[in-house]
């Protein structure tokens, strides 16, 4: 018991703070417009008036964790208990349709990142013309050619989840990349000669060693890549007209200043970004601990 | 069926009511034709869209249409069914505005994005710098939202008569303690929402055809529309698939809308063209157009369309 | 002993090519190992002994003379597996067990399941490792690690073996113990072997030639063939024979030292 | 046509050349032509596909279109990058990474903090930022500050991640050797956590200058004055002027390659004594 | 020797908590050091004498017992920086010079520039290192890494120095001779030495007392007085008197072997 609490505790204490604080700011950030709105009404606000009002008005600058909290509810959990969990202003069906483009997206990533970096390993070219360009390519802004990326993926045809999971994918090959090469150039001299007194041929020296030697650095690459892979999915649905997704509700929420709307994605997003890097980090545990590499 | 795709300008909202209800009421359908309506959004050129072959037909404001076809796209109105302009510039008394006499000094809210051009116009025949220089204004790229206003960020922020100017509303401030200047009523208005096409599709005739219809449905829905407000908005609302529409707005949208499209059949008045294009055109230094359009609208589709 | 030598050097020389500098690890090195010798390589540290090694097994190529492994040249040999090689660190694969390590040179050299499975039980009991097999490496000592990487070498039947300081991290009774198993080995298979070590009474011991060899840049001081019998108890250790050998080789260190420490 | 061959030819022949040179030994010289090289070639196969297929600059201009509008907005360019890379971004990178490095030693000091804060600093990191720039918009105005915050909130995570992970990452005999001479707190942290974190404090800045770039540009997406290289980018789309939006691009790109090359050099004068570092040249 | 021990061990425990169980590292140790001894600690791998040590100096706390140093606890022996440790690896750190590494326990202590320059001069000079002040650790060979370590833990006078296989590294030669001047500088100050190592005949040659640890839980099987004078050439180990007591460690560490190997 007094393990768990050791684990748990600080958590808890950290999030009551962060309560604490997020009402404290409500309240500091939504008084200028109570004031406004008094002096413009010609009344006084005694104090409790005052952060009574901060609590509930309708477009607060910062909602405080309750009203957010019970949009998150009448959106999910609400919508549940009514039978209308895939309704257009359920977020658990935004969530789904970002996750379906970030799942894709990661694992194209993925793919390509894994497979970019075998190249620069092996290959001596590639090794030396690649890699700054990866870098050049991420101080590229996403979010300024991701609507050209959809636009001339439209232009050949290709539309619906595909050009989301494309940006997706942009965003997250190059932690893979830039683990991966690390990963597999992991092995020691040693190790590397070892495979080679016994004559290995290059096929047996990736899978036998390069690629076991490279798991840890994977692992934690996949949990950058996919962080960043639901980003990408977010930035993704901005320019596809932002008909669904989390970004779309995002969005849908900055255009009519929904402060309370915009808090509850982003809270949600963040969730689920939480969520699908847990469930990395326990498979990471498992697969480690097979293979020896973790107690 | 012939299939048409439109790309809109905006996100799914009772502003394109119209083509919503035509496809909700089957008016596309009984021309044969299967219509996609793509929404768009603060990312989204629908100039840029159907240059890549994303869309038959998009919709746009004329400015933007314009100076795209300077850039060498030739995009033509085929369609104009919004006669008179929704654009605003919607400030605070308390700000200390209350003529465009007082715009000097002030700090100003305007979407940018091809959107600016009526504006930078209308400033230019103030004779206002837009370019921080003394004596001007202090020009601000609006977010998508009316919250300089709010704020107290800008003076005044830029609105329109259906959309926005209802959010400030919304949020507290009352119609008295604001002050409200229409294009339309300064003199500066130009033709916004027209329906346009690549001017090489038009040679061809089956897609002339393909227009007709999709023209003649639209403006049916549109006239549906401005009959029926409310159930339009419920359409409009059932189309939107972000879920982040409410009734209420809506609603009052569409009734506000109305009155724009109230008196256009779908033909483009050639007065209102060339009002627009002046207006443009009269931008001192920085004129948005050159030159004198050629060949920018046409009448054939909406001539068969309508007739 | 007409028979031609295992490993031949001629004029074997190795400079490496550092930022400062060229390091001149070996040079002018000729020597002959005849099948079934036992040589071990001493010398004080940074002399060579592993570079050296390395040479023989073709980790590292002569910048000029020739060494031929079998009559062949060392990559040759390297490519139809004819060592095993012990490197100086124990160097098992974390994510392989004690049993999936040894296991693995057979796997690359496609021995079948069933002859891997022969093949670990007997050199797991060689080293006294029995029980161990499903062990990860960091669930052992280091000792046991150490054990754990000869028997590697061993579970393929290499007839030459190459070890690089295999027992340096053990202590003095194990060592003697696995001293004695080495020895027996060696008896049993008639395998050549290459053996580094730091120890005097170690290669004494052990071996039939001794090498010693002195720093930069490395060259051999002396060979000393061993008198011993092939017979070798371990208080043989004691005997006057042993203690002459064993000061011939103090000797030849102490003469690589004189410009050192 | 003649275009479509030509592009064939110079990827053949590019890649032809960087295999060749990548194959001689490593000097400075190949290590810095190979990239270029190979660069060059991407260019000019782009602009040969864009010529060859004759595609609409308003969705992809070619490279030498962009290339003259480069040289001709060469003032606005250069103002946008003052707006958005000096004040919005480099600020926003000091405050940030100072920031992150400072309550990375605190939260080192407290383990009671690192347990509550670090899972909590996981969640937040998640936060997509596209969804906080409106609100820090909102909260700080329109100007560089809300960039410079936008950023702050980008770079602060991995930065304070890979500060408190370096700052664990004294083995423990080096931990046990200052125990041996009783040495206070600071005197540790002074002599040797700070150097023993250098190689994942540089991680982390590494990380940060991409994010600084992306994050101030991306912020100007959501209201802005009228400069800064996110406001032309987005403003430019709309006027389908893409050879001007490409033009940032390329700054951007430049930008941040120089920043990152920076942050990588000062990286290898402070962490020579590193393998990673150790290995190269 | 009347006077009280510098170091008094009673009744000393340590088991150390681990996920599968808790191991017996040192069970039921008494020990007593006196001021001026030379202590070995010699035992199989495992055996708890590294861990012995680090309670030694407060790295690690004793689970029962107790442990005086210099007459206080071992924690306030350590605040008052009462001893140097040279640990099993060298452990420089890799972002100092090996000067500045050798400078580091100065600087902390507090010690004036001058001071550290003078004291860095001498403790180099006694490893030989002399030359090397300004290269970085991993421009040195490990033989060369390990001497300075020891260099570090002697560049401050503390009375007590506790030295865990300091001489692993290196070869005959050179530990021979490092076996010299630590013997040298030993008589010279009178410093109180704990000394652990794997070899039976340093053990002897160095000590004035020889602690033999047998394994799982570590105890101590044998403590055994050296008769050798103070006095101590290199061939003394070929003395009779050596011999026997060699011969007594190597039956102590047998006996500790027996369920092992
Ligand atoms: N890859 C390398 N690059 C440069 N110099 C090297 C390299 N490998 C070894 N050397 C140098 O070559 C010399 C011989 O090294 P080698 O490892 O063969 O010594 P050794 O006799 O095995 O020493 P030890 O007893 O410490 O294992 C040393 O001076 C070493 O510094
Ligand atoms: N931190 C620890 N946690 C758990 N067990 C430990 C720890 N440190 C040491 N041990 C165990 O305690 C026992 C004694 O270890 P110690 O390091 O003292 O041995 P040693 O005699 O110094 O051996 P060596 O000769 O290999 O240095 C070993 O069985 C070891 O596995
Ligand atoms: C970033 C941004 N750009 C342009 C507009 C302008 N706009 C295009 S369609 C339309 C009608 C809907 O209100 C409006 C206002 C905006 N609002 N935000
Ligand atoms: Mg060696
Ligand atoms: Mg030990």
């Amino acid at each position: 018991m007094r393990g768990l609490w050791f684990r748990i505790g600080p958590i808890i204490t950290v999030v009551i703070a962060i309560f604490v604080l997020w009402y404290a700011g409500s309240v500091a950030l939504n008084s200028a417009w109570a004031h406004d709105k008094a002096k413009r009404a010609g009344v006084e606000l005694s104090t409790s008036e005052l952060i009574a009002d901060t609590m509930n008005q309708k477009k607060p600058k910062l909602p405080p964790p309750h009203q957010v909290g019970a949009e998150i509810w009448k959106t999910t959990g609400d919508m549940v208990l009514r039978g209308k969990a895939f309704s257009k202003r359920s977020l658990i069906y935004h969530s789904w349709i970002t996750l379906s483009s970030t799942l894709l997206g990661f694992v194209l990533g993925t793919a390509l990142g894994i497979a970019l970096a075998v190249g620069i390993v092996y290959n001596r070219t590639m090794d030396m013309s690649i890699m700054p360009w990866v870098i050049a390519s991420q101080t590229i802004p996403i979010l300024a050619i991701a609507p050209m990326i959809i636009v001339v993926l439209n232009a050949i045809g290709i539309s619906g989840l595909l050009p989301k999971a494309v940006i997706s994918m942009y965003l997250s090959f190059f932690p893979v990349v830039v683990g991966m090469v690390k990963g597999l150039r992991s092995p020691d001299h040693m190790q590397l000669d070892q495979m080679k007194t016994w004559n290995a041929s290059g096929n047996q020296e990736f899978w036998k060693l390069r690629l076991p030697s490279s798991m840890p650095y994977l692992f934690t690459s996949l949990k950058v890549a996919m962080a960043a892979s639901l980003v990408g999915a977010i930035v993704g649905e901005l320019p596809t007209g932002a008909v669904a997704g989390l970004g779309a509700r995002l969005l849908g929420g900055s255009y009519y200043g929904q402060t309370i709307q915009i808090w509850s994605a982003l809270l949600t997003a963040a969730a689920l970004a939480a969520a699908l890097v847990g469930i990395i980090g326990v498979i990471q545990k498992h697969v480690l601990k097979r293979m020896g590499m973790a107690q | 069926a012939d299939d048409v795709t439109l790309q809109l300008k905006w996100v799914t909202q009772a502003q394109f009511a119209g083509y919503y209800v035509a496809l909700d009421k089957g008016f596309y359908a009984d021309e044969g034709l299967n219509v996609t309506i793509k929404p768009g959004g603060p990312d989204i050129a629908p100039a840029q869209v159907i240059a890549g072959g994303g869309a038959d037909v998009v919709l746009d404001w004329m400015p933007s249409a314009l100076a795209s076809r300077e850039k060498g796209l030739a995009l033509v109105n085929i369609a104009q069914p919004f006669k008179s302009s929704g654009m605003m510039l919607t400030c605070r008394k308390d700000a200390g505005v209350s003529s465009p006499d007082d715009f000097a000094g002030k700090t100003l809210g305007v979407w940018f994005f091809g959107n600016e051009y009526p504006f930078l116009s209308w400033m230019s025949k103030l004779g206002l710098a837009t370019d921080g220089s003394d004596g001007g204004v202090t020009v601000l790229k609006q977010g998508f939202n009316v919250d300089p206003i709010l704020q107290g960020q800008a003076a005044c922020v830029s609105t329109m008569t259906y959309n926005e100017y209802w959010q400030i509303i919304d949020a507290g401030l009352t119609p008295e303690e604001l002050m409200v200047f229409k294009y339309e009523d300064q003199g500066v208005a130009t033709l916004e929402d027209g329906m346009y096409v690549m001017e090489e599709n038009l040679k061809d005739a089956a897609f002339q055809d393909k227009m007709v219809r999709f023209v003649r449905a639209s403006m049916k829905g549109w006239k549906w529309a401005e009959s029926n407000p409310d159930d339009a908005a419920m359409i409009v609302l059932d189309n939107d698939a972000s879920g982040a529409q409410t009734e209420e707005h809506q609603k009052r949208m569409m009734s506000e809308v109305a009155k724009l499209t109230a008196g256009s059949n779908g033909a483009l008045d050639p007065a209102d063209f060339d009002r627009t294009v002046d207006s443009l055109m009269s931008g001192g230094s920085d004129p948005v157009i050159t030159k004198k359009p050629e060949g920018a609208w046409t009448h054939a589709i909406t001539d068969k369309a309508l007739n | 002993m007409t028979t031609d030598p295992v490993i031949s050097a001629k004029n074997l020389s190795l400079t490496f090519q550092t930022n400062d500098g060229p390091v001149h690890a070996l040079q002018d090195i000729n020597l002959d190992i005849n099948k079934g010798d036992f040589v071990s390589f001493i010398g004080p540290s940074g002399c060579g002994k592993t570079t050296f090694l390395r040479v023989m097994a073709d980790l590292e190529k002569p910048t000029a003379g020739d060494i031929t492994v079998n009559g062949v040249s060392a990559e040759e040999a390297r490519m139809a597996r004819a060592y095993g090689y012990v490197f100086q660190h124990a160097g098992l694969y974390p994510w392989r067990t004690i049993g999936g390590n040894i296991r693995l040179p057979l796997e690359i050299m496609g021995v079948s399941k069933a002859e891997q499975d022969a093949a670990v039980n007997e050199v797991l009991d060689l080293v006294h490792l029995d029980g161990f097999e499903k062990k990860f490496p960091w669930q052992l000592s280091g000792g046991m690690q150490q054990r754990a990487s000869i028997a590697r070498a061993l579970a393929f039947h290499a007839d030459i073996l190459l070890m690089d300081e295999p027992f340096g991290a053990l202590d003095e009774i194990v060592r003697d113990h696995l001293n004695e198993q080495l020895l027996e080995l060696w008896a049993r298979t008639n395998k050549t072997i290459g053996f580094v070590t730091h120890s005097i009474p170690e290669a004494v011991y052990l071996s039939t030639k001794i090498v010693v060899m002195s720093p930069r840049p490395g060259r051999i001081a002396d060979v000393i063939e061993s008198t011993l019998p092939k017979e070798r108890p371990l208080d043989i250790r004691d005997s006057e024979e042993f203690i002459k050998i064993a000061h011939r080789v103090r000797d030849g260190l102490r003469a690589g030292h004189e410009d050192d420490v | 046509m003649s275009w479509l061959i030509a592009g064939i030819v110079v990827w053949l022949v590019g890649w032809g050349l960087n295999v060749w040179l990548a194959n001689l030994p490593k000097t400075r010289l190949t290590r810095l032509v190979v990239p270029v090289l190979f660069g060059v070639t991407l260019i000019a196969i782009w602009e040969c596909v864009v010529q060859g297929f004759n595609i609409n600059p308003v969705l992809l201009p070619p490279p030498s279109m962009i290339a003259v509008r480069f040289a001709s907005s060469t003032s606005i360019l250069w103002q946008d990058f003052v707006q958005t890379v000096i004040k919005g971004a480099l600020s926003g990178y000091i405050i940030g990474c100072g920031a992150a490095f400072l309550i990375a030693v605190v939260i080192d000091r407290f383990p009671f903090l690192q347990r509550g804060l670090l899972p909590i600093g996981n969640f937040v990191a998640a936060l997509p930022v596209i969804g906080m720039a409106p609100i820090l918009v909102m909260w700080f105005g329109f100007d560089w500050q809300s960039k410079a915050a936008v950023v702050v909130i980008m770079v602060f995570f991995p930065m304070l991640v890979n500060t408190v992970q370096g700052l664990q990452a004294t083995d423990h005999m080096q931990r046990d050797l200052m125990r041996t001479y009783a040495a206070s707190y600071p005197q540790t942290l002074l002599k040797l956590r700070l150097p023993a974190a250098m190689p994942f404090i540089f991680n982390g800045l590494k990380i940060s200058t991409t994010l600084a770039l992306i994050g101030a540009i991306v912020a100007e997406f959501f209201g802005s004055p009228i400069k800064g290289m996110g406001f032309r980018i987005s403003t430019e789309v709309g006027r389908l002027a893409l050879d001007m939006v490409w033009a940032e691009i390329v700054v951007a790109a430049i930008v941040g390659s120089a920043f990152y090359g920076g942050v990588a050099l000062l990286e290898k004068a402070v962490t020579f004594w590193h393998p990673s570092q150790r290995g190269q040249e």
